[in-house]
This record gives structure tokens, sequence and C-alpha cells, in this order.
């Protein structure tokens, strides 16, 4: 039997178990009249059995199909010839992949030499056995295993709390994934960025001004300095940002307002979901936009100025991310000024505040820090957008507070790096983890101070 | 004795649409008066003909079951149910001389002039003082500081607010309890310099001690104020206003002198409310 | 309190009448107001406007690549030149030259190609997709066999494009790299009307392909379709247990804490961090394949969790208490409160916070990049472990591709993705109106 | 029953996991060069079509990407070839032979040339080497004549040669980690460079040190020689507008001023609307870059893994189909698709290497 | 006017409240009713036996007026009762006082009695008191069901009855005093029956007073201190 049909019979044996145990507390507690003197109702006891049937029996599943590759492997290489065990590792695999190439597809078996059709030949029959034996092993598991939780039902069993903790259990570990989650992100960039600290020093990357990774990656080419300095990318990545809010945040705010405060239920039945669009349109659709119309429009208005407005202006990035981020904006402004208790409203009004003087200072004020919350979120979201810079912005990294120059951002560069030309072990390439490093660390000192914000701003109205 | 009937409320299923309203509606000295007001959300009917006068100086209680169109009443007088869009008001509102529902009135004047205070205390998220110079800010009553802290000492004085926050004016609002937070609301009403106060339920969640408080600040500002206030309290009604008008079913069905109203009633569904025998 | 009584009347004095001074104010304080009410409708405009102005880009540059360019070619089904002996034989039909037959089928009609460059030029009007559809048409129907039928054939991109934008005039037509000689004979077409538009099929039913006329969309389509059943299949339960065990279970401590702070951090990541997360983990670590949907399922799964989780216990919060308190009261134990009560009358909320982040999945690229999604798959993926890209990496491929065929399949390919993200948003504006409660 | 949908799907994706990642391949995995991804794919595609083989997965990674994916090691997981757009490195090499990776076959299949080009409304230029090194060098000779270098100079156009326009200098070029770069400052600017006669001599002087056995002086003169002729300016008249060639020639419909460097198939595609400038007087055609009378081309390769071979099937075949007549001769279909070709005897070589499949030596 | 909707209160137990002073009250009157007729009887029949019970059932009826006094207390402070309620609590501590009252008169009567038994009978003025005494216990035992039923003719016909009493007392007084003239010694004893005529008259008074007081409560109006004119035609408005 295969894993997957071992997985429904794991789910046939679980429900098999959960009836047994059910029937068996219900007879342990004297037929259904005495379900009363029953620690748990008897649908626990059959959920634990079941649980004690699955649980260990699809670990000892997942454990088997883990290894038993590895095993037979091992298997196999012993058991070929001598020339063959002097290997190395990585010819073995290859070898290997030959033989199971050949065990799974005989019509491949033409040119290869009679030794390697007997490897496959053992390791179809090793496969077979391993089947076989893990099919034994896991039935008898499960099978034992509700026997003895059949065994152990009784009275004073509390089925119910064993469940329950299993149930929490299991809802604390998806809860964890999170923090996984994190531990990855961190795993995957540290030791990269250890190994790049080592050769650029940390300072010099933070505080630098001059960035400039041509280092020469191979003998003979010749790059520029070579200098990591990260100052210009995170100034790039700010003045894009700042672009974008100040595009994103006086239309997102006042979408938000005239929506939950002016605008009829029509309107805003439709006009709602209509800017919603706006945040779901794929962002490799903006980095088009921005690049094929929003730029060459950006300079042609520009040079009608006599103002030379770069092609790849950071303007033109920061003017589409923006259009992308007002919905994020709008919605976030949008639930906090629901969320502003009508009484305050009905309390200006009834002071004979016009509605909009209301807005400006009673409801704006009361709903500030949720609504700075908001921007803060959005403004890591600016920071960590991708496509839409890769796309329009440039690579040049200008340390430039003209928005109608090139300037380059962080998550550029690391596109850039880790797609472009590169070689492992040059600081060129393991900047690119130094990068997203930081800006993990950025983007999580700005949401924490986010959450902070809204969470006192939450507590003010709880 | 008497017959213990088996039906249970008979009087609630009872159509009242034909009823008249008695008891006097008039005023001598009228500083509002409402006639023949039809109120509707939508297709529902809320107020069926109400006429109402109140008089200067006067304060007038209105009770009556949930649902009877008190509150929507006493909000229709300053125009706070233009914010319902499904709202729906026919009948004539005077404020002295002006109509209040003309289409040339002006509801920011309108509520300059009528004042309304609601049920939760609900002051704004600003420091106490804040909260009393909002209104004369708004409407632009003063043009230099001296001014505006005069109004808002004068108005937490008269709010009886003044001796307990004096130190820290600019404290939160949220910061107060729940009667100070009412007082304050009430302050920050008079700062505006309001003709009439409208107050909708004031008290409800108030504590009896902050109750009595505010009660006491009525009678006072009964002498400067036209007050119009909508109570569950008959008690408080009964107490704190001159006339009172009972509302059934969105009908006006009897407005007396509350002394009237409370130990003689004219109608008898106002007596069988006012006796707990349904609401 | 009334001892301020004098005090109050030197006040009125000043201040004659309250509502003397509001009118004087009214005309500022209106403008004012409308002012402010114009930029609320200024903002939405604006952003309605760019929806507009994006949508009208797009549409415009890729509706035309709904059509397709046909050529009707006599074509002689001749067994020599297929070197068929047994009509029979499967084998025999499919192994078969049969652009020999698209080529004589063109120097018939064209008898003027005489050198070898001409003739090339010449098979270079007719797509080498062509050859499929005779294959195709014999074998559904053998006795064509040494017959000469009309058969509809695709044309090459090239005569695509130039159709397309030739419209009514000539002058107007893209002529591209077409030498004078190809415009020739495709005008000696349009003329015999041998070319036709008709509906661009295969656009919807193969995968990529080099060559436009070849190209579809359908395998990106499968691999976003598996990519996001993982993630559906991850995210969702383990998203919903989550945040159930933070609404309901967690105690307030340390590590509670700790974990909502992340959840919360990982909510504004920056997408392109999973993707490294992605190739150091499950490439570099776990040593699976690149570019299969498993591998980005995952990552998306990782990425849309925290919205996911947000959402959900948002949907969670919003049960009011006393509902728990009732069914606790009735003696329900907490597991049985959350399956009877909470969870059904979250789970509204959550689908609907769910679909959103499934859209904000669905148009990722970022993290795609870093593990090698961005790959040229022709096959059509059939199951999670096939390689395979996605749409919005087919869209960031193909815009970067020479052939000028690809621009108008791009701006194609982005209306089709926008068409089931909007559906998407659609189905959770729809779940949340239809299913919404309120308390 | 969530408790069991919950488990379940965990303990599903888990064994999934663990199936995948020992699951065997039976398709070529192409990574590499995104100038070599275009051909590399037309022949993935016909060779899928014509066979009974899966068509191979071709990634766009970059040729440096690609190398170092390539070189991690021999087995299923790893890469069966890689496209570059220029010659392995000896420490790529090296890093292939420390990981196993020893028997690697080098296939040249042709060339790309690298256009300079605008918009075809604007005025099409003829510029020679030294006038492109004039434009783009980070530093560049004194104009008055000494032999001394100072920084760029040069805004305008018409400040290099009075005949060009009087339009900014502006040209969207690849960013350093391209390969297309290193083609281009090795090709355009060393090649304009040379022109400069004071700076060849400092080539020439280093190898006549290096052959008078002075390796130090040698290399010092050649890093000399290198630093002034590959350096691009960094003031923004060089825009380093990304690998997206496609969006470069999009930009330059968008902005008519400026200039763009991008590979040849761009030109090819889109001759409605870009032209090719003419360096030292030649087009940038087909036939000029084929003959070599267009200054700027690069080589194209991949390298292919001979462990892999035989035991990823199709590897041999797809080799074949490669540098077969159909795709990589004269006429074949690359050349379509605006692959330069080889010329005859070097293709008769490459074809009797690949036969033999000689590792590749530097 | 239709009153049935009074009938029941939501709170039942201030329903049972409202009842049970009811019919204390009515049980009070009908004690004192009885009262009234026995010391009638006692003062006619010169019946000590008859006499003392009065004298004893005084002490049952004095006890019931506090524990009703303090019911309707309870009443007042805990429902804090409005309108009719309000009027009936008030009106019931009134008519208690009344009854009270009227039994302390009946008392009076009685002792009367039993003086007379001990000093030998009256010269005259039996059939007087006889009449009276039925004349002032149907007012009681109408304005009683006036009570019951909230019937407030009943009540103005008992206010009405009032008058009558009045003007039997002057006659009857009248014509003792002619017969104390005729023989001074019985005055001594004809004084103690023209006492006793007296309090009839003053049980005619409460009982009247009683009635007003159900008028108070049917209609909300204080008629106390008015012409019976006056009453009707307030009644008739």
């Amino acid at each position: 039997m295969n894993t997957s049909m071992l997985l429904i019979l794991a789910v046939l044996l679980m429900a098999m178990a959960f009836v047994l145990g059910r029937k068996r507390s219900i007879a342990v507690a004297g037929g259904s009249q005495g379900i009363r003197n029953l620690n748990s109702l008897p649908s626990y006891y059959g959920i634990l059995s079941a649980l004690w049937c699955g649980i260990p029996s699809i670990l000892i599943l997942v454990v088997w199909v883990l290894f038993d590759d590895y095993l037979i492997k091992q298997i196999i290489i012993q058991e070929l010839p001598t020339s063959t065990q002097a290997l190395t590792e990585s010819e073995l695999g290859l070898l290997l992949n030959t033989v199971s190439n050949i065990a799974l597809d005989d019509s491949s078996t033409l040119a290869a030499e009679p030794y390697i059709i007997a490897a496959a030949e053992r390791l179809n029959s090793l496969q077979a056995i391993s089947q076989m034996a893990l099919t034994v092993v896991f039935i008898c598991a499960a099978m034992g295993l509700s026997l003895f939780s059949w065994l152990r039902v009784n009275t004073k069993l509390k089925a119910r709390v064993k469940v329950e903790n299993v149930f929490k259990i299991a809802l604390l570990m998806c809860a964890s994934i999170a923090v996984f989650t994190t531990a990855g992100i961190v795993f995957s960039v540290i030791f990269e960025s250890v190994k790049f600290f080592q050769t650029v020093p940390f300072f010099d990357f933070i505080f630098g001004l001059q960035w400039s990774p041509q280092m020469a990656i191979r003998e003979g080419q010749i790059g520029g300095s070579g200098a990591f300095g990260a100052v210009p990318l995170f100034a790039g990545t700010m003045l894009i940002s700042a672009i974008a809010m100040i595009i994103a945040v006086p239309a997102g705010l006042m979408a938000a307002i005239y929506l939950s405060e002016y605008a009829s239920p029509k309107v805003r039945t439709f006009v709602k979901p209509a800017l919603e669009v706006l945040a779901g349109v794929p962002t490799v659709v903006y980095g088009f936009f921005a690049a094929l119309t929003v730029a060459p429009y950006l300079r042609e208005t520009g040079s009608m100025f006599g103002l030379s407005v770069s092609s790849e202006s950071a303007l033109a990035a920061g003017l589409v991310m923006g259009v992308m981020i007002i919905p994020f904006v709008s919605s976030l402004s949008d639930d906090v000024i629901n969320a502003v208790p009508q009484s305050l409203r009905d309390g200006s009004f009834g002071l004979g505040a016009t509605q909009s003087e209301t807005i400006k200072q009673v409801i704006i004020p009361a709903a500030l820090p949720g609504i700075v919350g908001g921007i803060l979120l959005a403004v890591s979201r600016a920071i960590g957008e991708t496509m839409i810079v890769v796309m329009a912005a440039g690579l040049a990294a200008n340390l430039t507070a003209n928005p109608m120059e090139s300037v380059t951002t962080v998550t550029v560069q690391i596109v850039t790096l880790l797609v472009g030309d590169q070689e492992f072990n040059s600081p060129k390439t393991l900047s690119a983890f130094a990068l997203g490093l930081m800006l993990f660390v950025i983007t999580l000192i700005l949401n924490s101070i986010a959450l902070m914000v809204v969470k006192k701003y939450r507590e003010q109205y709880e | 004795m008497k017959q213990v009937q088996k039906e249970n409320d008979p009087q609630i299923s009872q159509d009242v649409s034909n009823l008249e309203t008695v008891g006097n509606i008039f005023s001598d000295n009228a500083k509002m008066s409402m006639r023949n007001v039809n109120v509707f959300y939508g297709e529902k009917q809320a107020i069926h003909d109400v006429s109402l006068d109140i008089g200067k100086n006067e304060v007038v209680a209105m009770i009556g079951p949930s649902g009877c169109g008190k509150s929507t009443f006493l909000r229709c007088m300053n125009r706070m149910n233009d914010t319902i869009d499904t709202c729906r008001i026919e009948g004539d509102f005077k404020l002295e001389a002006s109509d209040i529902y003309h289409p040339k009135q002006d509801v920011v004047a309108l509520r300059a002039r009528v004042g309304i205070v609601f049920q939760k205390p609900n002051p704004f998220p600003k420091s106490i003082y804040d909260n009393v110079a909002y209104g004369p800010k708004v409407h632009g009553l003063v043009n230099n500081k001296t001014d505006l802290d005069e109004i808002v000492e004068v108005s937490l004085r008269k709010a009886g607010l003044w001796e307990e926050v004096k130190d820290r004016l600019t404290a939160p609002g949220t910061g107060l309890s729940g009667g100070q937070q009412q007082r304050l609301c009430i302050a920050r009403t008079i700062a505006v310099g309001p003709e009439v106060i409208l107050m909708d339920e004031p008290c409800s969640a108030l504590d009896p001690i902050a109750t009595a408080k505010i009660e006491e600040l009525m009678a006072e500002l009964s002498q400067n104020f036209t007050i119009a206030i909508v109570t569950h309290s008959m008690q408080q009604a009964a107490r704190v206003s001159d006339r009172t008008a009972y509302f059934h079913m969105g009908k006006l069905i009897e407005v007396n002198d509350t002394k009237r109203v409370f130990t003689n009633p004219e109608h008898e569904l106002t007596e069988a409310y006012i006796t707990g025998r349904f609401g | 309190m009334m001892k301020n009584e004098s005090n109050q009347n030197t006040h009125s004095a000043e201040k004659p009448s309250t509502i003397e001074l509001v009118n004087k104010n009214l005309t500022k304080r209106y403008r004012a107001e409308k002012r402010f009410k114009a930029y609320g409708v200024t903002a939405i405009l604006f952003g309605l406007a760019c929806l507009v102005i994006l949508f009208s880009d797009i549409i415009g540059k890729g509706h035309s690549a709904f059509l397709q360019t046909y050529v009707y070619l006599e074509v002689n089904y001749d067994a020599d030149a297929l070197e068929i002996t047994d009509v029979t034989d499967p084998q025999q039909l499919a192994m078969a030259d049969y652009s020999a037959l698209v080529k004589s089928a063109l120097r018939e009609q064209f008898t003027d190609a005489k050198s070898r460059k001409q003739r090339r030029n010449l098979y270079g009007l007719v797509s080498n997709g062509a050859s499929f559809t005779l294959r195709e048409s014999l074998e559904e129907n053998p006795a064509l066999l040494n017959q000469t039928t009309g058969v509809w054939v695709l044309a090459d991109d090239d005569i695509d494009t130039y159709y397309k934008s030739r419209g009514d005039n000539q002058a107007d037509a893209f002529i591209g790299r077409l030498n004078p000689q190809q415009v020739a004979w495709v005008e000696t077409w349009i003329g015999n009307q041998q070319l036709k538009k008709s509906f661009n099929t295969t656009f919807f039913t193969s995968g990529d392909s080099r060559e436009p006329e070849q190209a579809g969309i359908m395998g990106a389509m499968a691999g976003s379709l598996f990519t996001l059943l993982v993630t559906i299949a991850l995210s969702f339960p383990i998203g919903v247990a989550a945040a159930v065990y933070l609404e309901e279970y967690a105690p307030k401590n340390k590590l509670t804490d700790f974990i909502e702070v992340n959840i919360n951090n990982l909510a504004a990541v920056p997408s392109i961090i999973f993707g490294l997360l992605g190739l150091a983990i499950f490439i570099g670590y776990f040593e699976m394949h690149r570019s299969i949907p498993l591998v980005g399922g995952l990552v998306l799964s990782l990425m849309t969790l925290p919205t996911i989780i947000i959402s959900s216990r948002a949907a969670i919060k919003s049960v009011p208490p006393s509902i728990r308190d009732a069914a606790l009261g009735l003696g329900a134990s907490k597991m049985q409160v959350i399956l009877h009560h909470v969870l059904p009358l979250a789970m509204p909320g959550m689908l609907t916070g769910a679909i959103i982040g499934f859209a904000q999945a669905l148009g990722e690229t970022a993290p795609l990049l870093m593990i090698g999604m961005v790959a040229f798959i022709v096959d059509i993926p059939g199951g999670v472990s096939d390689p395979a890209t996605a749409l919005p990496v087919q869209i960031f491929l193909w815009s970067d591709s020479p052939e000028r065929a690809f621009v108008e399949r791009t701006s194609a390919a982005i209306m089709v993705l926008l068409a089931f993200l909007i559906t998407m948003n659609t189905a959770a504006i729809w779940l949340r109106k239809r299913l919404e409660r309120r308390w | 029953m969530k408790r069991f949908l919950i488990s379940a799907s965990v303990v599903l994706s888990s064994l999934l996991v663990a199936n995948v990642a020992h699951a065997s391949r039976d398709y070529i995995n192409v990574v590499g060069s995104s100038t070599v991804y275009p051909f590399s794919t037309v022949v993935a595609e016909r060779f899928g079509k014509s066979t009974q083989f899966k068509t191979p997965k071709v990634e766009s990674t970059g040729s440096g990407g690609g190398l170092k994916l390539f070189c991690q090691g021999v087995g299923i997981q790893f890469p069966d070839i890689t496209n570059a757009s220029r010659r392995i490195k000896p420490s790529e090499v090296q890093l292939c032979a420390d990981n196993g990776v020893t028997g690697v076959v080098e296939v040249l299949i042709g060339f790309d040339g690298i256009v300079i080009g605008n918009a075809n409304t604007a005025e099409r230029m003829n510029i020679t080497l030294e006038e492109l090194f004039l434009a783009l060098g980070k530093e560049v000779p004194n104009p008055d004549g000494s032999q001394t270098l100072v920084t760029n100079p040069y805004k305008t156009w018409n400040d290099i040669n009075p005949s060009f326009p009087k339009h900014k200098i502006e040209v969207l070029g690849p960013p350093p980690t391209s390969g297309t770069r290193d083609a281009f400052s090795e090709l355009a600017l060393e090649g304009g460079c040379k022109k400069i006669d004071w700076i060849a001599d400092i080539s020439k002087q280093s190898k006549a040190a290096g052959k008078a056995g002075n390796a130090e002086l040698s290399k010092d003169l050649k890093y000399k020689f290198k630093s002034i002729c590959h350096s691009v300016r960094d003031d923004g008249a060089f825009i380093e507008a990304g690998e997206n060639d496609n969006l470069i020639v999009q930009k330059l419909n968008a902005n008519p001023n400026a200039f763009g460097i991008f590979g040849f198939s761009f030109l090819d595609q889109n001759s409605d609307t870009i032209q090719g400038t003419k360096i030292n007087g030649y087009e940038p055609s087909f036939e000029n870059i084929a003959e070599g009378t267009y200054p700027v081309s690069r080589p194209l390769y991949f390298y292919v893994k001979k462990d892999h071979i035989g035991v990823v099937p199709g590897i041999e075949e797809f080799l074949a189909e490669f540098i077969s007549n159909k795709a990589s001769g004269q006429e074949g279909y690359l050349a379509d698709k605006g692959m330069i070709p080889l010329n005859d005897d070097l293709r008769k070589q490459v074809k009797a290497d690949v036969k033999r499949l000689t590792p590749v030596k530097l | 006017m239709d009153k049935k909707f009074l009938d029941r209160h939501i709170s039942h137990s201030f329903d049972n409240e409202i009842e049970t002073i009811i019919t204390q009250i009515l049980e009070m009157g009908n004690i004192v009713e009885q009262q009234i007729v026995d010391s009638v009887k006692a003062i006619i029949s010169t019946n000590k036996e008859l006499a003392q019970k009065v004298v004893q059932v005084e002490d049952d009826v004095d006890m019931r007026e506090v524990r009703l006094d303090e019911l309707c207390t309870e009443v007042l402070a805990c429902r804090q009762p409005a309108a009719f309620d309000l009027r009936m609590v008030l009106s019931a501590t009134r008519i208690i006082r009344d009854l009270e009252r009227i039994g302390d008169e009946a008392q009076k009567v009685a002792k009367m009695a039993i003086r007379l038994e001990k000093k030998g009978a009256a010269p005259a003025g039996y059939e007087e008191v006889a009449h009276m005494g039925g004349l002032v216990q149907s007012m009681l035992s109408s304005a009683l069901s006036a009570f019951s039923q909230l019937d407030v003719t009943l009540a103005l016909d008992v206010a009405k009855a009032d008058k009558k009493v009045d003007r039997e007392l002057k006659s009857a007084m009248r014509t003792i005093v002619n017969y104390m003239i005729d023989e001074p010694k019985s005055i001594k004893r004809a004084m103690n029956i023209l006492s006793a005529l007296r309090s009839l008259e003053r049980m005619g008074n409460h009982s009247r007073n009683i009635a007003e007081h159900v008028i108070y409560l049917v209609k909300g109006l204080d008629v106390r201190h008015s012409s019976i004119k006056e009453i009707a035609s307030k009644l008739a408005e």
C-alpha cells in the first residue's frame, strides 16, 4: 500500500477507533441511561481513542517515509559492485538517480550496465518490502493503540480534558509558526550577513555614504571602488516612500473620510470595492505603469517647465507606489474612523459644529493614533515594495533629496544583486543579505512602533 | 373588588392613531412650538401628528415607553435627525419666530441656539478646557484667549464643575467620572450660550448621586434656559420638570403640569404607564 | 453657584447674542465645509481616475491578444511526403513530417519564391505550430490522406501583428521584420480573404512558448492554481487555529506577547524577504527542487499567514462575549464553545480575510523570483511538484521578451490575472455582505 | 472535526515535502544568463515538442547566478546546464571542482550584438568607439590635450562632437551586476579607450613588462589601464536601468533624447520604433555583426555537467538539438530570434568538441 | 370611565400588596360595621356582654390600624406609587384612620351601654339611637362598597346621607332635651344616650370622610370641606 492509501486507511482506522471508543464508554457507563456517570460525553472518549490511534501511527508513517528512502539507498550502495564503492558521494548520488530512473521506467534500460539493472530491480523489491513492512507496522500500531485506548475507557477517565489539551497544544503549535517564520527569516539572512560584515565593517555599511557594489567579481574585471555604504539606498528608499506617502496619505485619508462621513451608502458600496481593486492589482502591473506611462509623462511635463526630470525619477516610482498604497491607507483609516464612537459626532453636531469641523477637530484627533499606526504600516509596506521600484526606479545610488533624480532602493538592490551576475562569498552578493537583514530590522522597528501606537489607541476606547 | 382581567396588556395592541392629545399643549410664553409633527424612518412612521409648546425657562419632561418617539421628537428639535438618511420630517417646528425646518434655516446656527446633551456622557478626547472651549471656538464667539477663559470658567461654574476641575483643566475630559463627564458635556453645551437645552436621558448612565447633582443643576439652569428632557425615570421627570408630556407609540397622549400628571393623569394610558401597569 | 450671576450678566451684556456672532461666521464656515468636501471628492476621483487610466492602459494594449490570425491553406495530405505507409498506425501518424505539407502548400500558392532564402521567408509566414494542426486533423480523420482540403492554420506572430495593425489601410500596418516580398504575399492573402482573425483559444489552452502565436497562460494558471492550493491548504487551517489560540486560549504571558508581536510584524515584512526565507530554508536546507508550486505555496503560506491570523482574530473578537458566556454558563467546555459557537459565527469574517490574503498571494511576484519560479516552462504542470510558473511571473517574463507580439499578450495576461483578483475580491465583498451579522 | 482537518493537512504537507525532496527528476534543468535565455528557451520548446522527452525547464538567473547554482554540486537537485553570456571564470571552475563538478563541457553557440539605440523619431547618430568612451567613461583624457585624466566634463553630445545633436547625454544601460554591462565595457569602452594613444600605451607597457618578467609592474599597469577604460561615469548621464531590455526599449520610445544599451534581438524585434546607432560607421545589422565589422558583440555559451548525461534523460539529445544546423546554423531558427550564429569553421570545431564532451580548460 | 386595564400591574407583588390593603381595609370595615351594630344593639337592649364584646373588639381594630398603616408605609417607600396607586395608598391611610375613629366611637357607645346598664335605662332616645345606628351602619357599609367598587355615585350618596344623620341628631337632641326639661332626674342617663347619639353622628361624619376619600381615590378630586352641591358639580365635570 502506498503512502496516500495508508493515510486514507489512517483516517478510516481513526473513524473506527472513534466509534469503538464511543460505544465502549456507553457500555462502561451502563447503557445510554448511565451517561451521566461518565466523566465526559461519549464522543470525547471516541475522539480520544481516535487520537490515540491516529497520531502515533501517523508519526510512524512520517518517520518511515522520511528515512526509508535513505536506508534503501544505503542498502543498494552496499550491494553495488566494489568498483563503485570508491565513488565520491556525488557520483554515487548520480548513480542512484540512474538506478531509480531505471527502476521507475523500464524503457531506458538499454544502455545501462547489468549491475545497474540489478540494482534497479533490487531497489524495486526493497521498496516493495518496505511498503509491506510499513503497512503491517502501521496497521498494527493503529490497531494496538486503539485497543489500548479502548481498554482505558472507564467512567473516571477525563477524556474531555485530555482531548481539549491535545486541541490546545495543536493550536499553540499553529500560533508558534509565526515565531518559526521570524526565526527562519533571521536564519536565512544572518549567516551571509555575518560573512558580509567580516569584509565590510558594520559601521561602514550603516553610515557609509557611497554605494557602489561594482567590485571586481572575477579576475580581469575592473569595477568601481566597491563601496558598501547603505545610506544612499536607505535615503532613496525613504525618498520614494516619502513621495508615496505624500500621495497616499492625503488621498487615502480624505477618501476614507469622504466615504465614511459623507458618501451615501450607494456611493460607498460602489467606490469602496473599486478603490480596493487598486490594492489588488499586482505590483508587476504597477511597475509597468510607472515605467512606461508615468515616467515619460513626468519627463515631458518637466521639460515643459524647463526642469530636467530623469526618466527613472524617484517621483514616478513614488507616485505610482502612492497610488497603490491609497487603498491601504484608506481602508485602515476607514476602520479607525468608524471605530470613533458615534456619540462624539453627535456631541459635536449637537454643539452646532459643521461636518468638516467635527471631522477636523473631533474625529481626526480622536482617531489620530490609529491613523498614525496605519500610516506607519503603510510606510513599512512602501519600504518593502519591490516590483514597482525594480521596474521604475533606477539603480543609481544617488544620495539626493531631489525627487526628479534617479535613486535606488534597498529592495531593488537585493533583487539585482541576487538575480544578476553574482559570486558567492563576494561581498557584492553577500551585501544583498545584509540589506535584507537591515530591511527586516527596520520594518520590524516601524511595525513595533505602529503596533504600540495602535494598541494605545485601542485601550483608549475599550 | 375589581375583576381581574386575564388578557395581558390589551391597551398595547389598541390602535392609538386617532387618539387626541389630552391636557394642554399650549404655553403662554412659548420658546419653541411644534405643530402637527410627523416623522418617518423610511416607511415606518415614528411620530404621529404631535403638537407641543415649550415655554420660556420652562422644563418640559418627555416620558413614555421605549420606542414611543420621545427621543426622536427631541432630536428633531435641533435637527439632529438630519444625520439619519432615511429620516423624513413633516410639520412645523418653531423656535420663537423662526422656522427650524425652513430651507433657509441654517442648521449650524440653529444648533448654536438649541443645544443638546446626550444619554451617554461623550466628552471629546481632549482636555477639559478644550472640551468646553470647542463650541465657542467653532462658532467664532470669541476673539481672544481671555474671553475664552472666561467663557470656560463661567460655563464650568454654571455646570457646577468648576470647583472640582479648576486645577486640572488640561487633563483629558475622558478621565473624569461619569457624572463629572456629563456635567462637562452640559458645560460644553452652555458655553455656546444656547437658548434651549435638549437633554436626551442625561442621567441614564449615572449613579443616583451623580443623577441628583445633575437634577440639581437642571433646576438651576432652568432659571436661564429653556430645557426639554427625555427621561425614563418618571421620578426624575416628576422632580425636575414643570410640565410633562407622555408619548405612546409615536403619539403625544397627554401634556399636563407635572404635578397633575403624577397625581391624577388625565389619560388612562398615561396613568397605566406611570403606575407601572405597562411600559 | 448662582453667586456668579452678576458676572454672567455682564458677560451677556458684552455679548448680546450668540446667534449674531454665529451668523457672522457662517459663510466662512460653509466655504470651509465645501472645500473640505471637495478635497474628499477629489481624493476619490483621483483614486478612481488612477484605476480607470490603469485599466484602460492595460485593456487598450491587451485586448487585441484575444484574437489570433489564421491563414487558409489548401493542403494536400500527400502520403508520400508524409512517409505514411499505414494510416492505422498511430506511431506513423504522430511522427510524420507535417511541416513538409505546409511548405509545399505555400510553394504551390506562391511560385515566385525561387531562391532558398525566399523560400525560408515564405515558410516563415506560417507558424511552426501549423504542423500540429495538420497532425490533429489527420489523426481525427485518416480518410484525409492523399486528399486536398482547405485548412485554417496559425499565422506567424509577425503576420499576426501586421494584420492586426493593418486595419483597412495598408499604410498603417506595422511591418517590423517582414521584407517587401513577404508583405506582398500577405497582401495577396488579404486580397484572397485567406486571413481571418478568430478567438485566440491557444492563449487559454496552452503553456508558455517562445513563439508568441503559440504561447498561452494555461501553464501559468495551473501553476498559480497549485501554488494557491498549497497556500490555502496550509495557511487557512493554521491561521484559524492560531487565531483561535491567541483569542481564546492564550494566557497573558511573555510567550503570547512574543507570538503576537511576531505575527503583527510578519504582516508587514517585505514579501521579498519571504523569498529569501524560501530560498534558504526550503531550497537550501530541505533541498526541495527549485521552481515548483509546493515551495511557492509554502513561501506564500508563510506570507499570507499573518494576514489570515489577524483577520481571523478580528472576526473572532467580533463574536460578542455574551455568546461565549451563555454557552459556558450552560456548562459547555471551552472547546465546545469554540467549535459550536465562536467558529461558525466568525467564519464569514475569517473567510473574507482569507480570500483577500489569497488574492494578495495570487498577485505576488517578488518572493517567487527568489525561488526560481521565473523560468521557461512549456509543459502544463500536473501537480504541486512539477516545475511551474505563476501568472504574475509569466507576466514578468513575457514583458522581457523581445518579440513584439508578446507586448499585447503581456497585457492580456494582466487582464486575466486582474479578472481573477477582482473575482476573488468581489467574492470576499459578497461574502461579507451576505453573511455579515450585526450584534 | 476541525482538529482532524488541521492535523491531516499538516501531516499531509510534511509527507509531500518528504516525498518531493527525494523524488527523481526526468526533465532537464537549465539556468543562467538572461541574454541566452530567449535562445535557450526556443531550443527547449522545439526539443520538447519534437522528442518524447519533457520540455527542459529554463530559468533566467543571470550568468553568475546560474554558474553558482550549477557549481553547487552533482545531483538531481542541481541544474544540468547553465547559460552564460560570458566565459566561465577560473574561480568558478574551481568552485565546481570543489563541489565535485569536474566534467563541465563548454559550448559556444553564437554571438550577441550589443546595440546602442534610440527612438527612430530622433536623429540617427554615427559614433566612433572613442567618442563613446568620451561620452560614458568616468574619467576621460583632459580635453586640452594633456595626458591627464579629468572627471568626465561632457554634458551634451555636441560637447564631444559638434556634429552631434545638442542633447543631454543620457544613456540607459545595464547594471554592473549584468553580463551585458561587462561585455559593453570590455568591447565598447575599452575599444574606444585604446584609440587614445597614450592610454593604449599603458596597455602596451604592461605587456612589455610582462614579457620582461616584471609581473608586478605588468599587473599594476594593467589595472591602471582597465580602471581607466572600464569605469562608467556615475554622474547621472549613464542610467542603470535594470536588466529588462524590453523596458529599456519602451523607455526610449518615451524619451527620444535618451540612448539605450541592449541586446540585438530587441532591436531586431522593435525596428519600427528604435534604431541602432552606427558604430565606427557600421550599422548594427545581422550581417555586420556576423561578419565582425560591427565591433560590439559578445559570445554566448552554455555549460553542461557531464556527470548528468545519462542520468537526467535527454541531455545529449538537447545538446544535439542546440548545435544542430536547424537551430544554430546560419539559417537556423535561433538566427530568426536574433542570435548571430558562428561561422562554419568555428561551428565544426564546437560540434566536434561537444561530441567528445571535452571538459572546459581555461 | 373604563379602567379595566388598571387591574393589573406589571409587578404582581405590587398588585398583591394593593389587594391586601384593600381586603384588610374591607375586613376592618366589616369589623367596625359589626361594632356599630353591636354597640347600638347593646345600648338598646342594655346588653352588657355585647357591649363588652364591642370594647374588646376595639383592640383588634387598633391593631389592624397599625398593621395597615405599616403596609401603606411600605408601599410608599418601596413602590413609589403614582397617580391612582398613590391616591389609593393615601386614601387607604385616611380610610383606616376614619375606620379606627368609627371603632373608637363605637367603643364609646358600648361604654355608654355598660354605664346605662349600671344606672338603669334612659328615659328616652332608644328609638332614635336605633334609627341613627341603622343609618350610620348603612352609610359605612355604602362607603365601604363604594371603596371596593370605586363607585363615586354611591360615595356621593353616603355624603348626602350624612346630612340626614345630622338632621336626625338634631331632632333626637330636641326630643331628649325636652325630655330632660320634663324629667331633670334622668338627666344623667339622658346625657349618656345623648353622647351615644353624638358618637353615632361622628361615625356618620367619618363614613362621609371615607366616601370623600373614595371620591379622591377615583377622581383625584379633593372634596373635603365642600358642600354636597359643590361635590356633585365637580363630579359632573
